[in-house]
């Protein structure tokens, strides 16, 4: 009787978590298996383009540190321009990982407990993405210590009133957390990874970094507290870190940049890009890593219907800038967003945000979107590129014309500047496929549990 | 029945540990910020040879020689100067003329070469810094040079770091002594904090701390 | 000076460009491939080493004092020296600053009575060039290595078979000179040779208003402007107010004029957009001929002698009017009225200039008689001597004109006259090309490392004297004639020396009024008495009915004198050829500059490049549109498209337009072809943009509506509401700046005045187009009302201001650009990690950076060009202007060591120091007597972006207007 | 030395209600071993509250009081500079900083104190992994152990394990 009732209840639910019937033997044997296989060849590709992807970054890197930011296209009105881009751009994409992790556990979200491990460890790498650019876009990187408080001889500090200095503890603190919090969450897979393989050089090598975990009631009753408690930590620094993140924009006097709406809208656009480029990444590799019973549609709706709200916040942010800047009655405000952004040189990048980050996001509402992978895939990649602009929008179009018209000038970006973007993105790309190939992508301890608890669940509600 | 480690892998994981922290956290902070502070660095109590023996101790010390007639520079220009040849051969046209040891001054005379010195306390080249000021406002040649009068070959005595000039600038009256003993090696009055003060009044001493008194 | 060009390929400028061909950018110079050096650093072998830049130990650095050291000498602390350099033959009198025995900064000599301590752009970037690597260094006879003595040995062997001939056979072409020196050696040569010739030759010739003075008064003149006491000027093509050598005394007299309530009034005629004509309250647009026309047609209305004249030439109804109400005006001038007329206008204006000055009684214009030793030294004398070469005539030809084959027009040729000579001497700063074909080429000394003398602008007889023993054994004018005598060894100074104790006997101790003179940098008392001979106004008429009622319809060419290269002798100066045009802001190149509507009528863009054809092969030239330009005819300036492969710097950058120029129309002439090649140039401008979009930026007034205006910049000034406290500066010095906008004639000498002071490096074109030139001040121009053809222009000079709460330091995150105790915006270089938020965070973007590390390809003769009281910024840091503190902590030291208080004007900012129209002031705020707090106390003053509560410490005074009711 | 009698279950719910008996059964030095937290297991070891919440809220504190403290002791006190015409100590712009060193701290003191403290690892030997069986633990099977220092009782506590259904029960002795 409890098959049948197992199976008709299912019918019932909207969409299932887990599909299929399993037992922790065959999720053990989904989950963690593959870690063993050979590389397949789709993924050597994949991880060779990536390795070239890099090289163009570290030519970037060695080039601007041997001759200067002047290989950049920065210059004076536009100041800064594809380095800070790509650092709200990447720290941005990382939230999203930080956001399914913590604060869906606040929530109880069951939907999490299968992506949150695949959504960490891109927030990780998107971060580690985001920490290059403060250094490299430094005019003198080698003196970037002084950003840190140590007693000096010329017993000067640094300037804690700046936004970058909040900057720098903010990302650090927020890089700790995320490394910490992702590392926690490992121990118990590492574990069973150790456990589980056959070959003893790998359970070494499994077993040096699962640290002796040995799953002991004693250590759960510990465990569970603090990873609840870093999680708890970590929800108001993921709005901390973009807030601040705003605020190298907001506290300026800019026009375009100084407005009060930066923080929400900044928190909103980071959760918006980062949850599509977890979705970016996830549809692929739930079909190649056949993960699909576990990532299962129910999951890609969820995530688009939060997308869709964040795409709203996104585009109230919009309205009200505009709206502000017409209120306001400031010259140069309405400057800034009805002539330069809507009518001056950089207008076709303003309309492409435009359609990708509201436009784009409308089809949600319909569940034929939220429920074709191919669509959700191309709308996801749409996203970023939209949100990529938007940044782009709000840094150059406001540095490049300001109060005096005399000094407006032109931006345009150099071949370094697309070499340290796209370079970034492969070595993002390329430490992803790492990580998908010797780590288990899905957590499999939260998932037995989550099995166990949505049996148990089932059979209570047959029983009644 | 082996498991995967042996007992002594427990220590020995936990001494790669501390062994990485100490690594890590000590040599990469700590580490700069102790050489930064020694004489390695700040080259003090090095004393740097010169192509002429000149000996302090013997022209200062034993003649007596005030340190203005051969630094004339000090009282009017930002550099102390160091004496043209002919300064030197004001004495040793008369005493001394045939020692070798001073062959190197006759033959710069002569030749009309300078004297190649080798500087000894050196400051960064973004750094200002004005002799003429110090010495109207009571500082001592002493206090940074410290007791040349003791010093065969000149030494760096203080490190000349800019938390160091900070001291003085923040609250001069520690170091400022009368006009008249500015050269004086000894000089040393029973409380410096009473006549410090009683000087910054008279010599209207008001120290900046903004950063253009010394980069421009 | 060879540029570090980084390298990089073209820039992504749009998505259209991306599909469409790549536009040919003229880089600097051959694109070599990377050198070794190069290599290296981009295996990131240095980017290591860069890194550890921060910790490695101080280096060793030397002492070496003097072995006998000069009584006058304080090492350490600078000395100023008077002393003057000639452009167009005349003086102007300098100060300049030596430190550690080199000179490190020119500034105008404050009590020379012809300047009164006045400077252009030319004469203080002379200072650049002295230190230029690429000058000739060694004598040469065709390109083959010689000595001095060599030279000597063959000028004494020459002069042996010239005596006999009598000088048969031997020319001069000198540079316009009035050394008395040199008259004299002129006059023994004419002894010794009587047969030889002189003629002098500038491409910018005074030769018309000589001619012109020989037409109205019979004999030759120079013409002396007061305008102390001016209350209507016309300008007829007369750019008096630009920053050009003689302008000084000028300018201070004009500005005083233009502070409100009793102001001068100025008209403007003239085919291109001058300075000048930026400053006029009332400019009419003509077609270069008819210029002189319109000159002709109001003597006519002026006097009645002439009455034929005013209705003989074609003009518009608009124009019509114009020459009425400004006769109508300068007659109720009177004494105070004047018309002035430019070099480049034909003999028959200047004739009638003279005639309407001397109708009216005019005490602004008078005469003196000129200083110049030739009267003729324009296109009509080079072309007779270059005849005479061509047909052998020469045997030898002695010249110090500057390069005549590039300058001369092309149907003089004289290249190839050149070739028929046997024997020529050239004596030049660099091996241009003249030098490529003359026999002997002498390396001249540079006017700082050279003793002599010449005639100042207002006559006064002004000396020259080193600053610096000559770097490359450079050979002055006095010492290569004295060689003809086979008085070669006598140096410059006992030739000047001599020649003045012989002229003055009767003073007894000479030794004593000689160190005065050299002192003081002239003799005072010297100037030539100015006098106003009578017109002879039959001849003026009978030549004025010679010109033709209308020229030939059609596109005109109008040639014009290079406000910054002058005529291509400062081609090879980087501060000049980077200083943005005071008019259009182009660095780096001349163009052809158009009126919107003729733009529009031949179907151009800005940036088009287009073939101009004028009686000769096409010159390739790109397009800048010009508000304000004359319809129909086209703007070129000479002195750029350089050849010469040893001035790498100019090489190839801009076009000759000496293929557009004719001996007998040098400055103007109408038949011109333009035809657009559809490719695209590079302009590289520092302003892009012209219109201030309706804000309060650089404030204009007519002087009627000024109570008006006033009121309205009651809420530009005053303390901002704010949520701080401000600080208290009540305590020692507060400093601050007033500019007087209505001063300001928009010359751009304060530009190379700070680059001279503070060191800021020059960047190239290419780094200019990218919008990263480093000039910490800057002077906005910016177009005024609706109608584009001829708009109003207002100018601002734009510095940092120092905000008491300056949006660009609390954004800082290294505490490296703070306030100082009295007010000013410190900028710390050596802290400074160069994260550039401060440059965002500054609504006045007066911020620069150093993208690159431009100082460190310097050659050492460059780093003897700095400042030694200013560091020399590395790469990746901030710069902008600081109030000029190297200035400000040595004065309070000196004050401090005398025991005083800083006297208000004891520290003068360089751009105070060298702007000749005194609009900039700078000063102590807490002293309400200095002269900075009675300006930024007047009902004029208003601060720049006012309402963002930066509270600034440099004030504007708003510029007035005085236009002429019946035209306004 | 010290000896393991483990025991391995199916099922949760058998492991935790095996737990409750043997510890009221007054037995000593029990724990269980599982791939997941077993639910109930605390109740039934009567495992006292965690002192993790403590650990983190005094990491939290001195963080927030560290941060503010060196923003005021910095740019307030040892070298107080006008900025913008900003006070050198403000209250306002120090808050940022104060919470994120106050988080960073917190997190710190959450993650060590648990690794090095709570589960006093790395301790990658334990007896308990002498047994190959014993792999399952991390895997799919829920084992219970009783450490005991002589060898006496082994043989009774096996007997116990036994009786409360264990599928499959044997001794580990600790290698030297």
């Amino acid at each position: 009787m409890a098959e049948s009732a197992l199976q008709a209840r299912r019918e019932l639910d909207p969409l299932p978590l887990i599909e299929g019937r399993h037992d922790d033997g065959t999720l053990n044997k989904t989950l963690l298996d593959y870690v063993w296989q050979r590389p397949q060849p789709g993924w050597l590709t994949l991880f060779f383009i990536g390795m070239g992807g890099t090289g163009l970054l570290l030519a970037g890197i060695a080039v601007t540190l041997a001759k200067g930011i002047g290989m950049w296209g920065n210059n004076i009105p536009v100041a800064w321009a594809f380095g800070i881009i790509n650092f709200v751009w990447w720290i941005g994409i990382g939230h999203a990982g930080t956001l399914i992790s913590a604060i869906l556990l606040l929530f109880q979200q069951k939907w999490r407990t299968s992506i949150n491990r695949f959504a960490e460890a891109m927030t990780l790498f998107a971060v580690m993405q985001a920490g290059l650019f403060p250094v490299l876009h430094l005019g003198r990187p080698w003196f970037a210590y002084w950003l840190f408080p140590y007693p000096s001889t010329n017993s000067i500090w640094p300037q804690f009133k700046s936004p970058l200095m909040w900057d720098v503890f903010a990302v650090s603190t927020y890089f700790t957390t995320s490394l910490l919090f992702w590392y926690l969450g490992l121990i118990p897979d590492l574990a069973s990874l150790r456990d589980a393989s056959a070959k003893r050089s790998t359970r070494f090598i499994y077993g040096v970094f699962a640290i002796g975990w040995r799953g002991s009631a004693r250590h759960w009753h510990h465990y569970k507290i603090a990873y609840l408690l870093l999680a708890g930590l970590a929800t108001p620094l993921v709005l901390s870190v973009h807030t601040i993140v705003s605020w190298d924009f907001a506290l300026s006097i800019l026009p375009g940049w100084h407005t009060t709406i930066f923080p929400p809208y900044f928190v909103a656009g980071a959760v918006f890009s980062g949850f599509a480029m977890v979705l970016t990444l996830m549809v692929p590799a739930r079909r190649f890593l056949k993960l699909k019973h576990v990532i299962t549609l129910r999951h890609l709706e969820a995530m688009s219907k939060v997308m869709l709200l964040t795409g709203l916040i996104v585009a109230y942010g919009y309205l009200m800038e505009h709206f502000i800047a017409w209120y306001s009655g400031d010259e140069f405000e309405s400057h800034v967003f009805f002539q330069t952004r809507a009518r001056g040189p950089y207008r076709g990048i303003y309309y492409l945000m435009i359609f990708c980050n509201i436009v784009v996001p409308q089809s949600f509402w319909f569940p034929w979107a939220r429920r074709n992978v191919f669509y959700l895939w191309i709308a996801s990649v749409l996203i970023n590129v939209g949100m990529w602009c938007e940044r782009f929008v709000i840094v150059v179009t406001s540095l490049h014309q300001d109060f005096i018209p005399a000094n407006w000038a032109m931006y345009y970006p150099t071949w370094v500047d697309f070499s340290l973007l796209f370079g970034t993105i492969a070595f993002f790309g390329t430490l992803f496929l790492l990580f998908l190939k010797y780590l288990p992508a899905v957590a499999a301890t939260e998932l037995k549990e989550l099995r166990h608890e949505l049996e148990h669940e089932w059979l209570e509600g047959a029983k009644r | 029945m082996s498991a995967l480690f042996k007992p002594g892998a427990n220590t020995s994981f936990r001494v790669t540990l501390v062994v990485l922290a100490l690594l890590l956290g000590g040599g990469l902070v700590a580490g700069p910020m102790i050489y930064v502070r020694s004489p390695y660095f700040t080259q003090q109590q090095d004393p740097v040879d010169q192509p002429v023996q000149f000996d302090h101790r013997h022209h200062v010390g034993d003649e007596g020689i005030d340190c203005r007639y051969c630094h004339s520079l000090v009282e009017k220009a930002p550099n102390a100067g160091v004496p043209p040849t002919s300064v030197c051969l004001n004495c040793h046209e008369q005493i001394w003329n045939k020692s070798p040891k001073l062959a190197p001054v006759r033959e710069s005379y002569f030749a009309d070469r300078p004297i190649v010195w080798n500087k000894v306390n050196k400051l960064p080249h973004f750094v200002y810094f004005n002799h003429s000021i110090h010495l109207k406002q009571g500082v001592g040649c002493v206090t940074c040079h410290g007791r040349i009068d003791e010093m065969a070959l000149v030494e760096k005595a203080q490190p000349l770091t800019m938390g160091w000039c900070l001291e003085c600038h923040r609250n001069p009256e520690r170091f400022l002594r009368p006009r008249e003993e500015i050269t004086s090696m000894t000089f040393r009055p029973r409380d410096q904090l009473a006549l410090g003060r009683a000087l910054k009044d008279q010599y209207h001493v008001h120290t900046r701390v903004s950063c253009t008194t010394c980069h421009r | 000076m060879k540029l570090p060009l980084a390298g990089q390929s073209r820039p992504w400028r749009s998505v259209e460009e991306l599909q469409s061909p790549p536009a040919p950018s003229r880089e600097l110079g051959p694109a070599e491939p990377p050198s070794r050096r190069e290599v290296l650093q981009l295996l990131g072998a240095s980017a290591a080493l860069a890194t550890m830049g921060g910790c490695l130990k101080p280096p060793d650095e030397k002492i070496l004092p003097y072995t006998k050291q000069p009584p006058e000498v304080t090492p350490g602390n600078p000395l100023h020296y008077a002393t003057c350099s000639t452009l167009d033959g005349r003086a102007t009198g300098l100060l300049v600053t030596a430190s550690e025995g080199r000179p490190t900064k020119v500034e105008g000599s404050p009590e020379h009575p012809s300047s009164k301590g006045g400077i252009g752009v030319l004469e203080q970037a002379q200072l650049l060039s002295l230190y230029d690597p690429q000058r000739l260094k060694v004598v040469q006879y065709k390109s083959e290595l010689r000595s001095w003595r060599d030279f000597l040995a063959t000028m004494i062997a020459k002069s042996r078979v010239l005596r006999d001939r009598r000088g048969e056979g031997l020319r001069f072409l000198m540079e316009p000179s009035s050394s008395p020196l040199i008259a004299h050696l002129r006059q023994r040569l004419l002894e010794v040779y009587p047969r030889a010739r002189f003629s002098s030759w500038s491409a910018i010739p005074l030769q018309q208003i000589h001619d012109g003075a020989q037409l109205a008064f019979g004999s030759a003149y120079e013409t002396r402007i007061d305008l102390s006491r001016a209350q209507a000027v016309a300008s007829l093509d007369a750019d008096f107010l630009s920053a050009m050598p003689g302008n000084a005394r000028p300018m201070k007299d004009w500005a005083a004029r233009r502070v409100p309530p009793n102001m001068a009034r100025l008209y403007a005629v003239e085919a291109h957009l001058s300075v000048t004509g930026m400053n006029a309250d009332h400019r009419l647009r003509l077609k270069p001929s008819q210029v002189h026309r319109f000159g002709l047609a109001l003597l006519g209305r002026l006097v009645p002698r002439h009455a034929a004249l005013a209705k003989r030439f074609s003009f518009s109804a608009e124009e019509l009017r114009f020459a009425d109400v400004l006769a109508r005006d300068l007659q109720r001038a009177g004494a105070g009225a004047a018309v002035l007329v430019g070099a480049r206008q034909p003999p028959v204006l200047h004739a009638a200039m003279h005639a309407i000055n001397a109708a009216l009684g005019s005490s602004v214009v008078s005469q003196a008689k000129p200083v110049l030793h030739e009267m003729d030294a324009g296109p009509r004398a080079l072309r007779v001597l270059a005849e005479e070469m061509r047909r052998g005539a020469v045997d030898t030809l002695i010249m110090t004109a500057y390069n005549p084959v590039y300058g001369a027009t092309s149907d003089i040729n004289f290249a190839m006259a050149l070739s028929q000579v046997n024997t020529s001497v050239y004596r030049t700063l660099y091996a241009d090309e003249t030098a490529e074909r003359a026999g002997w080429v002498l390396p001249a000394a540079h006017p700082l490392e050279s003793w002599g003398d010449a005639r100042a602008h207002d006559g006064t007889i002004s000396f020259q004297q080193p600053l610096i023993a000559p770097l490359y054994a450079g050979v002055s004018e006095a010492e290569m004639l004295a060689a003809l005598f086979g008085e070669g060894d006598r140096t410059a100074y006992t030739q000047l020396r001599e020649f003045w104790q012989a002229r003055v006997p009767e003073l007894g101790r000479f030794d004593l009024t000689w160190e005065k003179w050299i002192a003081d940098g002239f003799i005072p008392g010297t100037a030539v008495k100015a006098e106003s001979p009578a017109v002879n106004h039959d001849a003026v008429l009978a030549e004025a009915m010679k010109v033709p009622p209308a020229e030939k319809p059609g596109l005109e060419i109008n040639v014009v004198a290079d406000t910054k290269v002058l005529d291509g002798r400062f081609g090879n100066n980087g501060w000049l050829q980077e200083l943005p045009d005071p008019v259009t802001k182009l660095t780096w190149e001349n163009a052809a500059l158009l009126s919107p509507a003729t733009a529009a009528e031949l179907g151009v863009e800005q940036g088009d490049l287009v073939d101009l054809t004028l009686r000769g092969p096409p010159a390739r030239a790109p397009v800048v549109i010009a508000p304000g330009h004359a319809d129909g005819a086209v703007t070129v300036a000479i002195g750029y498209g350089r050849r010469s492969d040893a001035e790498t710097l100019c090489k190839g950058i801009g076009f000759d337009t000496s293929t557009l120029r004719h001996s007998d129309l040098p400055w103007f002439a109408p038949g011109l072809a333009l035809v657009a090649t559809g490719r695209k140039a590079r302009l590289a401008q520092t302003q892009q943009h012209h219109s201030m979009e309706g804000r309060i930026i650089a404030v204009s007034a007519a002087l009627p509506k000024l109570r008006e205006t006033e009121e309205m910049l009651e809420e530009q000034r005053g303390a901002p509401l704010s949520f701080h406290r401000p600080w208290d500066y009540s305590k020692g010095y507060r400093w601050g700046m007033a500019i007087d906008l209505s001063r300001c004639t928009g010359c751009s000498s304060c530009v190379v005045a700070c680059q001279a002071e503070n060191n800021v490096p020059v960047v190239g074109k290419d780094r200019v187009w990218r919008s990263r030139e480093m000039h910490w001040l800057r002077v906005d121009r910016y177009f005024l009302g609706e109608d584009a053809a001829n708009p109003g222009v207002v100018f601002q000079p734009l510095m940092c201001v120092h905000c008491e709460s300056a949006p660009c330091e609390y954004v800082c995150p290294v505490n490296a650009t703070v306030h100082s105790d009295e007010g000013l915006n410190e900028m710390v270089y050596n802290r400074c990690v160069g994260t550039r938020y401060c440059s965002n965070n500054c609504p006045y973007k007066v911020r620069r950076f150093n993208f690159f590390s431009y100082t460190s390809e310097y050659s050492d003769q460059e780093k003897m060009a700095f400042n030694p009281d200013v560091t020399v910024r590395s790469r990746g840091v901030m710069e902008k202007c600081t109030y000029c503190v190297q200035r400000i902590e040595r004065a309070r030291i000196h004050s401090r060591v005398e025991g005083r208080e800083i006297r208000d004007g004891e520290i003068q900012t360089a751009c105070q120091q060298a702007c000749p129209a005194d609009a900039i002031v700078f000063g102590d705020l807490n002293d309400s007597g200095s002269r900075v707090s009675r300006l930024l106390s007047s009902e004029r003053r208003y601060d720049l972006l006012h309402e963002l509560g930066t509270r600034p410490r440099t004030g504007y005074l708003a510029r007035v207007m005085n236009p002429n009711p019946e035209l306004a | 030395m010290k000896r393991y009698v483990l025991g391995e279950f199916g099922e949760p719910e058998d492991c935790v209600e095996a737990l409750r008996k043997l510890h009221e059964a007054g037995v000593q030095g029990l724990d269980a071993y599982s791939p997941y937290p077993l639910h109930g297991s605390d109740e039934a070891l009567e495992l006292p509250r965690s002192k993790v919440p403590l650990v983190a809220l005094t990491g939290g504190v001195f963080g927030a009081l560290g941060g503010y403290v060196m923003q005021a002791w910095m740019n307030g006190v040892d070298f107080a500079i006008n900025v913008g015409n900003r006070p050198p100590h403000g209250f306002w712009t120090n808050i940022p900083i104060t919470f994120e060193s106050g988080v960073l701290l917190s997190v710190l003191s959450i993650f060590f104190s648990a690794i090095f403290y709570f589960f006093a690892l790395p301790r990658p030997y334990h007896p308990v992994f002498e047994s190959e069986q014993f792999r399952t633990a991390s895997l799919d099977a829920f084992w219970v152990s009783i450490e005991t220092e002589e060898e006496e009782p082994v043989a009774d506590l096996e007997e116990k394990l036994r009786s409360t259904g264990a599928r499959r029960v044997h001794t580990v002795v600790e290698s030297a």
